[in-house]
């Protein structure tokens, strides 16, 4: 089916991907920003963003109005605006690194989707086959390693501002994404231990995760967060730590940092910070979904394949695969809604208390959690 | 053997380090001063004991008296083997009364800090019994250095004029030339391919392979540069009177009088045996370094001394180059004589030594120029400072005339023109000598002196200086009168017949 | 292919490494040093060495390089335009560059090992089991050791950087 | 996908190591010093790397793994002496540490 | 004073957590998303204006529609910010019905984009002539259209009720004789 | 992978064999542990816990001195079990002992937290344990960065000080430099031994007997060669032979007085093994080259640091240099030990003398220091002698046995060098040994004319310039008295240790 696709040039290959990369991420980011004006707007009773509307589909009956009152356009005119606005550069920043920033934000960002699968569909002799654009070993540790990268922007924003307040905003944000990627690359520790069991070759793979998410049996069908809560819940934290979302957007910070590390940004370069932020959620929540929630399958203890089975799809890879997709994305979906919902439940947190949560809560509640869980994978599988 | 129930040589070495030890571990003063008369005592009894009964006893090698105990160096053929031949025993002798003599008066100085006095110089005591009762050259070096040590601090703290400089100047010549030395001796240790540091077993070895010529050279002229060092011999001899000028009389009589006479005992006793060719090769330019140098130039300029105590330094090492002379001669009687003008003149220094602190104390100077007719207050200071004096020129009677005149004898042999040069230095000395003793006793006194005296009237040398200054004298006339008592040993040593068959050498099991 | 990128990664690797060296401003150089960390992951994954490509990223590039970041803007240290390196006379560096030169073509000339068919060795680095076996069960001191250095570096940074009050009271 | 020798690969590693080599004589500010150092710990490891693949043994990426920690450790404490030391001097030139001379 | 220690409890395990605090504020929030909206949608649905609100100040008319303001210039000086000027004028004599009154402004603006509402305007007014109304909405293109200018003054404030009729009693006054 | 296979290589790990570092391991982690449980008044007691754990461990080893391990390799080969590697464990946990009394008199005066400090030094002290008996070039590597990273915090402890911090700074980037160029030198070692179209090629190319045997059947290898020496550069400069020893100075005095003794002593000897082990059995085939860098090291090392040492007048300096000289002599040995057997026995012994001597000087600087650790004149000894004789004695015997007099230990050790040098031909080098030796004894002696000579009189105007000095306590006392009592019983007798150190 895909026949072609495989037979272009490498280059070719690896460019359409990065296309298809860019061309999903960039909308999705916008939408999710749309979402997180609509979720806010619901959870504080009020409508949200329901004018604009392009004219000729304002004339759809109900459809019209239907995505009118959704904001879809708003959506539209947001980006439109943000990139014909006059970009200000203020005088007194470093020119070079203050237009690097918002790229090297983007960058890292996107490339880590490539090594997230999105999906999967069987295969003539029934093994799922992953939808992912690099199957890699490495999987979750080339996530963690490439968005690690990402500091770079906030260090790069803050300092080439030349401005007191994103200085400030650029330390805290990166002091604060290193102390949490520790806790975080503990807390997943667990799963790839359940997951390596001795005498198999290892992984790292994403996809091996759900797998295992997806065998029969009361344990082995059962999502990780069922089985491994505490490893769910830290990793979860130190997501929202990751993404500097709410609570711990201490990189924006708005009361006492004016806006944080891109003060001094505006309109695209602006915009770009804010993709890079999605889009870090979008992965972020995808690899919980896909390390903790079991994937693409649909509910706990019902794989993927016995609801093609139920549904008799089994013998069409492509209409599984689009499945899949579709029930992976429902769950980032939530992860997503899940972002907007904390932010605003939670009140944000004071920086000692970030660092303390951190370093002193996560990290040995992380490290106990990992000893716990090695002991009890070397009991059971004594 | 002997009959006593220990070894003898060990408790002499041991009784005089023990005391220190325990002083070091804080030995109240009045127990120090008590105990420390026993301990400047018992190598004298044990020296004499020895002595008596140097010629009954069991000889190996010539060596009686020989035990061994292990320290835990086997391995490397070091261990402390004592015992006495007729080389040393007059040494060790001598040793033991110096040391007595130097002790007694130690503790009637009531120097400052007494107990610490007390303590170095148990330790240079010690040491020195060591030195000549090692038959294993690494501890013959080794309680050499032992008793440096003492002798730089006391000079530091203790000392006159100039202390400070005098200990550092001190201090590096020494340490340069028991450096040389030893990198003589190590070379020697090595290349005699015995793999042993006793003397014996190394005489024994070399008998058997002797070393190559220039190999004996190459050792002999390092042990003769490090040994001469520490023997002052010139041009290396500044250190020495200016450490016996600033040095306290007690150590001044011990360095002097006895821990000089190392360097010379190492030749006669090392060298003399195992490199006869490597000192034949360096004896001539030896022996005019010694006769211009030591002998004609340090004569001079002891003439030229206004000091006592430099002077008599200087004498020292003037004496020091008859003792050169000697072992350059070599022979029998060359070394013969040396070890009869060592002992000779380490009483005599010693005794002068201790009788110019016995002057400082009434004068409070040592400038001969402000001194004078002392003679009419303390006449019997008077009287034995001209003893010792002429003593120390030489004068038959006293035990430096023969030595004197043995390496007189043997040095005719080697070089009518150096005898006669050496000969010369004996009038040198004597008019030092006599003028000294002239300047200080006869004459009319100066009016510095009149000052002094006013304040505080000299009196006579009274018991606790007379006793160690009566053991020197008495010495020094009993060998004068008695050489014979020393020279039979010393000849039944020296003559090849010495090495007589191996005997099986008993030894304690270890320390 | 390979080979293109091989040489590719090599001249970007070395140029950033070069440009660590020479660039005046901290900031600089130490982006210089990311990138050729970048470049030196690149020649990992080309060696097969995936896991050690990422790892390099993630603590090199992730941690180290961010920190050396950091300490250089929070320091704010400007080379001033005249000093940023020792005074060194042309003689000197033009020895340096000499040896430099020596060192390489010595290097180049009689350091030549054969190499051996990359496809006869097992490309041992892409598993990441391997990795695991070996520390546990060989290294396994080590990595004990390893620990107890993270340990005291730790404690030691915060030794040293920590506000101590109230230490009167302790003696 | 190997086809870059070894020699290639150790030549780089030691060009790398030179280069870093250089920096830490000539440089003045010690955090660029400390940056060369580290391009020559990198230089280490790529030459293991590489010996590593073309060996076939495990031991040089293993190594790998104690040299990147040894690292971090290692920049930790150093960046930790150098702010102690930038608030007590205000420079981090090494020329201009010079409170230790005799 | 008594200082009663308030004695509080500690908290237990599933507090110190923070956890079941947060699952009862999503809660919370999640509810509010099916709640009804409390929005207005503005241009549409108006908001019912309270009485007593203080909306844009305006000037009024007496109820025989003439000025009341007689630019004695209170109001500028008691403005804090300044948003006020009045240019004080005669009144041309031919006007018999404001006979007596001596002066009206020549001009009057208020810069809407200084006037912080706060009444005090109103309030020292002698005259009952500036009147807080409610206006709400106010809007414009440029700066310049921020700033009322007299007519437009009078045409938001329209005419208000008035009882005193002070300048006709005054009048009648003057013309009984000036006296009191 | 074979599941069986994993768990026989596991099962290697014999943890029995390294328990006297296990036990400075949690002893370490025991001292933090106390310091959260313990109230903030037992606080006092963690450094005698401390102490008194590490006499333990010390006995302990003693009293099982040869364990069944010895003569074998454990942990896969990562170590090499052997009697000098016993006898140094014994050597690195009796510095230890007596670095934390240092530390006890040391640290009273700062302000600074004390716990870390011991913890520190247990850590480092369990990790120069291991480095003396590594046996892979990995273990090496671990270990010796461990030390060396703990030194870097040792170092710059007083971070209140910025002489302390600027030594810290400087050590550390010598530092890392000396450890790039040992790991590259590893690397290249690797490398070369690892490939499979050399003969004698191995898989365990960082086993040094792996590598020792790849060696000898290439014997004239480019890559080994540079690797070679860019290991041992590595090494020297552990040791601060002559182009490394530029750290040497500053570092140690601005490091706090007890971790200068460590450095001095711990760190020196830690290079001297790992030195030994290298250059005797690993790098034997490569003796054409290993011996001439060795000795071209050890003349540089002599004559600088001798004649560097002539001119200082901060005790702390003096000694750092005073210790450069050491290493020279230390190295004439490791020079003679290719050939004579006698020589390693001697390095030890030396060693131990000067560990006695140096911690007997350095535990009198302690006393004597003013808060000001790093400024410790000449002149602060004026009058010691007087005021306090106990220390002035300690401190005379130290130096004495430092500068090699008779009858100290320090001379023994001089002499067994100087033996074993001459036997293995080294002449020149000894030569310039003795004088060395002479031109040490004008240093040395000018610190003791300044506790001993010179007379005290306070000037009048001005206070006093020398710092107040910290009273003997009982254990210090008794620390410093049996260091001097050592130095010169070892000097008369050496007993069992010698015996053992000449059976070699």
């Amino acid at each position: 089916m895909f026949d072609f696709f495989f037979q272009l040039h490498p280059v070719i290959q690896g460019l359409a991907k990065g296309l298809a990369v860019i061309m999903v991420i960039f909308p999705l980011a916008g939408a999710c920003s749309l979402a997180e004006r609509k979720v806010s707007a619901w959870m504080q009773g009020r409508p949200g963003p329901n004018r604009a509307i392009v004219p000729w589909i304002a004339w759809i009956p109900f459809l019209g109005v239907f995505l009118q009152k959704l904001g879809v356009f708003h959506l539209m005119s947001d980006g439109g605006k943000l990139l014909f606005k006059e970009e200000p550069v203020p005088g007194h920043v470093n020119k070079f690194y203050f237009i690097l920033a918002p790229a090297l934000a983007i960058m890292p960002a996107f490339t880590t989707v490539a090594v997230v699968p999105f999906g999967a569909y069987f295969d003539a002799a029934g093994a799922a086959i992953p939808l992912v654009l690099a199957n890699v070993d490495i999987g979750l540790l080339a996530v963690f390693a490439v968005s690690s990268l990402g500091i770079y922007s906030l260090i790069l924003a803050g300092w080439a501002s030349n401005s007191k307040y994103p200085f400030l905003g650029s330390i805290r944000a990166s002091a604060q994404l290193i102390s949490y990627e520790l806790a975080m690359t503990m807390s997943v520790i667990p799963v790839f231990l359940w997951i390596n069991a001795p005498g198999q070759p290892g992984t790292m793979s994403l996809a091996k995760a759900v797998e295992f998410q997806s065998l029969p049996g009361f344990w082995g069908g059962s999502w990780f967060i069922v089985l491994m809560p505490i490893s769910a819940l830290i990793f979860l934290i130190s997501l929202f730590a990751e993404t500097n979302r709410h609570p711990f957007d201490m990189a924006e910070s708005e009361s006492d940092l004016v806006g944080g590390f891109h003060t001094e940004y505006g309109a695209f370069k602006w915009s770009l910070f804010f993709v890079a932020e999605y889009s870090h959620m979008i992965i972020g929540s995808g690899v919980f979904v896909l390390l903790f929630l079991g994937g693409w399958n649909p509910l706990p203890w019902v794989p993927l394949s016995t609801a093609a089975q139920l549904l008799g799809i089994t013998g069409l890879p492509l209409v599984v695969g689009v499945l899949s997709i579709v029930i992976f994305l429902a769950k980032v979906v939530a992860m997503i809604f899940f972002f907007m919902w904390v932010r605003w439940t939670v009140p944000r947190f004071r920086y000692d208390q970030i660092m303390k949560l951190g370093w002193q809560k996560l990290l040995p509640l992380s490290i106990a959690n990992l000893l716990f869980y090695a002991i009890a994978i070397a009991v059971i599988q004594k | 053997m002997s009959q006593l129930p220990f070894d003898p040589l060990l408790l002499s070495i041991a009784a005089p380090l023990a005391l220190a030890l325990a002083i070091a571990l804080g030995l109240p003063k009045r127990w120090s001063v008590l105990l420390a008369y026993g301990a400047f005592a018992i190598p004298v009894l044990m020296a004499l004991h020895v002595w008596f009964h140097f010629g009954d006893v069991a000889k190996d090698h010539g060596y009686a008296f020989l035990t061994r105990y292990s320290t835990g160096l086997d391995g490397l053929g070091i261990g402390l083997k004592l015992g006495l031949n007729g080389i040393s025993l007059p040494l060790f002798v001598l040793a033991a009364l110096v040391g007595l003599a130097a002790g007694l008066y130690a503790i009637q100085s009531g120097a400052e800090r007494l107990k610490i006095y007390l303590m170095l110089l148990l330790i240079m005591q010690g040491g020195l019994m060591g030195v000549f009762a090692s038959v294993d050259v690494f501890f013959f070096y080794f309680f050499h250095e032992l008793a440096l040590i003492p002798t730089f601090i006391m000079v530091g703290v203790w000392g006159g004029r100039d202390r400070s400089y005098a200990a550092m100047k001190l201090t590096i010549y020494l340490t340069l030339g028991a450096m040389v030395s030893l990198l003589g001796l190590i070379m020697l240790y090595v290349k005699s391919g015995a793999q042993t540091f006793d003397l014996i077993a190394l005489r024994d070895h070399l008998a058997a392979h002797p070393l190559g010529a220039t190999l004996q050279h190459n050792i002999a002229g390092l042990l003769l540069f490090g040994l001469g060092v520490l023997v002052s011999l010139w041009p290396l001899h500044t250190w020495a009177p200016l450490g016996y000028g600033a040095a306290p009389s007690s150590a001044a009589m011990l360095h002097a009088g006895v821990l000089k006479k190392f360097g010379l005992y190492g030749l006669i006793q090392i060298a003399l045996p195992l490199l006869p060719d490597g000192l034949a090769h360096w004896s001539h330019p030896l022996a005019w370094l010694a006769v211009i140098g030591n002998i004609l130039i340090v004569g001079l300029i002891t003439i030229a001394q206004r000091d006592l105590k430099q002077m008599i330094g200087y004498s020292s090492v003037m004496h020091m180059g008859y003792a050169f002379l000697g072992i350059a001669a070599g022979g029998i009687i060359g070394p013969g004589g040396v070890v009869l003008l060592m002992v000779a003149h380490g009483l005599s220094v010693a005794l002068l030594f201790l009788l110019a602190t016995a002057i400082y104390h009434r004068t409070q100077t040592f400038a001969m120029d402000e001194m004078g007719g002392l003679a009419q207050k303390t006449p019997v200071l008077a009287a034995f400072f001209v003893a010792a004096t002429l003593a120390s020129i030489g004068l038959p009677g006293f035990a430096n005339f023969w030595g004197e005149l043995a390496i007189f004898v043997a040095l005719w042999k080697f070089s009518p023109l150096i005898t006669a040069l050496a000969v010369a230095g004996v009038v040198i000395s004597a008019v030092y000598g006599l003028r000294s003793a002239a300047r200080v006793f006869f004459g009319p006194s100066t009016e510095a002196l009149a000052k002094v005296t006013a304040a505080r009237p000299p009196a006579d040398l009274g018991w606790p200086e007379k006793i160690p200054a009566l053991i020197l004298l008495a010495a020094l006339l009993f060998v004068g009168f008695w050489p014979k008592s020393l020279t039979g040993p010393i000849n039944a040593a020296l003559t090849p017949a010495a090495a007589a068959p191996a005997r099986v050498v008993p030894s304690a099991p270890s320390l | 292919m390979a080979q293109i990128l091989f040489y590719a990664f090599a001249l970007f690797t070395l140029a950033c490494a070069v440009g660590v060296v020479v660039n005046k401003n901290a900031v600089n150089a130490a982006m210089c040093l990311l990138l050729a960390l970048v470049g030196v992951a690149g020649l990992f994954v080309q060696l097969d060495a995936y896991l050690l490509a990422f790892l390099l990223l993630l603590v090199y590039a992730g941690a180290v390089v961010a920190l050396f970041l950091f300490i250089v803007m929070l320091l704010d240290t400007k080379d001033t335009a005249s000093r940023g390196f020792r005074k060194v006379s042309t003689f000197a560096s033009v020895f340096a560059l000499g040896l430099l030169a020596t060192g390489v073509s010595a290097f180049a000339l009689r350091g030549r090992l054969t190499t051996p068919n990359p496809n006869l060795a097992a490309a041992v680095g892409t598993d990441l089991k391997h990795y695991a076996y070996q520390l546990f069960t060989t290294y396994l001191l080590p990595v004990q050791v390893i620990g107890f250095l993270l340990l005291i570096a730790m404690l030691g940074v915060i030794v040293l950087s920590k506000r101590w009050e109230g230490l009167d009271d302790i003696k | 996908m190997t086809t870059a020798t070894l020699n290639d690969y150790v030549l780089l590693s030691a060009v790398l190591f030179a280069i870093g080599f250089f920096g830490v004589l000539l440089r003045r500010n010690t955090l660029v010093i400390f940056m060369s150092l580290e391009l020559m710990l990198v230089a280490s490891t790529l030459a293991l790397v590489a010996f590593s693949r073309f060996n076939g043994t495990m031991d040089g990426n293993v190594f790998v793994f104690f040299i990147l920690t040894v690292a971090a450790a290692e920049v930790a404490v150093g960046l930790a002496i150098i702010v102690a030391l930038f608030r007590k001097r205000h420079t981090v030139q090494v020329d201009e540490l010079n409170t230790l001379k005799n | 004073m008594a200082v009663i220690p308030l004695e509080r409890k500690p908290l237990t395990f599933a507090e110190r957590t923070y956890l079941p605090q947060i699952a009862s504020g999503l809660w919370t929030t999640f509810k509010h998303i099916f709640q009804p909206q409390v929005t207005l949608s503005y241009p549409e649905q108006r908001p019912a204006i309270p009485p007593g609100y203080r909306g844009v100040p305006t000037l009024v008319r007496d109820p025989n529609g003439r000025e009341k303001c007689v630019s004695c210039q209170l109001c500028e000086f008691v403005c804090p910010p300044k948003a006020i000027r009045i240019t004080p004028g005669e009144i041309p004599a031919d006007q018999a019905d404001r006979a007596h009154v001596e002066k009206a402004p020549q001009a009057f603006d208020i810069d809407m984009l200084r006037c912080i509402y706060c009444g005090l305007c109103q309030e020292v007014c002698p005259e009952e002539a500036i009147f807080l109304q409610n206006q709400y909405s106010l809007s414009g293109y440029t700066r310049e259209e921020m700033v009322n200018h007299k007519d437009k003054l009078y045409e938001l404030g329209g005419t208000l009720p008035d009882q005193h009729y002070k300048w006709d009693q005054k009048k009648t006054a003057a013309e009984h004789g000036n006296t009191h | 992978m074979n599941l069986e296979v994993v768990k026989l290589a596991a099962a290697d790990n014999q943890w029995g064999a390294i328990f006297p570092e296990l036990m400075l391991a949690c002893l370490a982690l025991a001292l933090l542990g106390l310091e959260i449980v313990l109230p903030k008044k037992l606080h006092v007691y963690i450094p005698d816990f401390a102490l008194s754990g590490l006499v333990g461990t010390l006995a302990g080893l003693l009293f099982n001195f040869r364990p069944a391990t010895l003569g074998h390799d454990t942990f896969n080969g990562l170590l090499h079990h052997s009697e000098p590697g016993q006898v140094m464990r014994a050597f690195f946990l009796l510095v230890a002992i007596l670095v934390c009394v240092l530390a006890r008199v040391s640290l009273a005066k700062q302000k600074m937290p004390r716990i870390e400090f011991y913890h520190l030094v247990l850590i480092v002290t369990g990790a120069m344990m291991l480095l003396a008996q590594s046996n892979h070039f990995v273990m090496l590597f671990v270990a010796l960065e461990t030390v060396t990273i703990g030194f870097y915090i040792l170092v710059s402890y007083f971070r209140t000080s910025t002489a302390s911090l600027e030594a810290g700074l400087k050590y550390l980037v010598m530092g890392a430099l000396s450890s790039g160029m040992l790991l590259f030198g590893i690397a290249l070692l690797y490398g070369v031994a690892g490939n499979p179209d050399l003969p004698a090629h191995t898989a365990s190319a960082m086993n040094f007997n792996a590598l020792a045997q790849f060696l000898a059947a290439n014997p004239h290898h480019f890559l080994a060669s540079t690797g070679i020496v860019l290991v041992l550069a590595g090494v020297a400069f552990k040791i601060g032979a002559f182009p490394f020893q530029i750290w040497v100075p500053d570092v140690y005095q601005g490091a706090p007085t007890p971790v200068t003794a460590f450095l001095a002593v711990g760190s020196k000897a830690a290079g001297f093994a790992v030195l030994l082990i290298l250059a005797r059995d690993v790098f034997a085939s490569y003796a054409w080259l290993v011996m001439p860098v060795l000795t071209a090291m050890a003349a540089a090392t002599i004559v600088f640091g001798n004649l560097a040492a002539l001119t200082q007048h901060n005790v702390k300096r003096l000694i750092g240099l005073s210790g450069v000289s050491h290493a020279g002599f230390l190295l004439l040995g490791v020079v003679a030990s290719a050939t004579v057997p006698m020589a390693q026995g001697a390095i030890y012994f030396y060693l131990f003398a000067y560990l006695i001597a140096s911690f007997a000087v350095f535990g009198v600087m302690t006393h004597v220091a003013g808060a000001n650790d790093s400024d410790q004149d000449l002149d602060h000894y004026a009058g010691l002698a007087k005021e306090s004789p106990f220390l002035a004695a300690v401190l005379a015997i130290g130096l004495g046995s430092l500068a090699g007099i008779p009858p100290l230990a320090g001379f023994m050790g001089k002499l067994f060098i100087f033996i074993s040098a001459f036997q293995g031909g080294a002449r020149w080098l000894l030569a310039l040994a003795a004088a060395g030796v002479v031109i040490s004894i004008y240093y040395y002696f000018g610190w003791i004319k300044a506790a001993f000579f010179e007379q005290w009189t306070p000037p009048a105007d001005t206070a006093d310039p020398r710092p107040a000095r910290t009273p003997v306590s009982f254990v210090s006392g008794l620390t410093l008295g049996s260091l001097a009592l050592a130095s010169v019983l070892l000097g008369f007798y050496q007993g069992p240790l010698g015996q053992w150190l000449t059976m070699k």
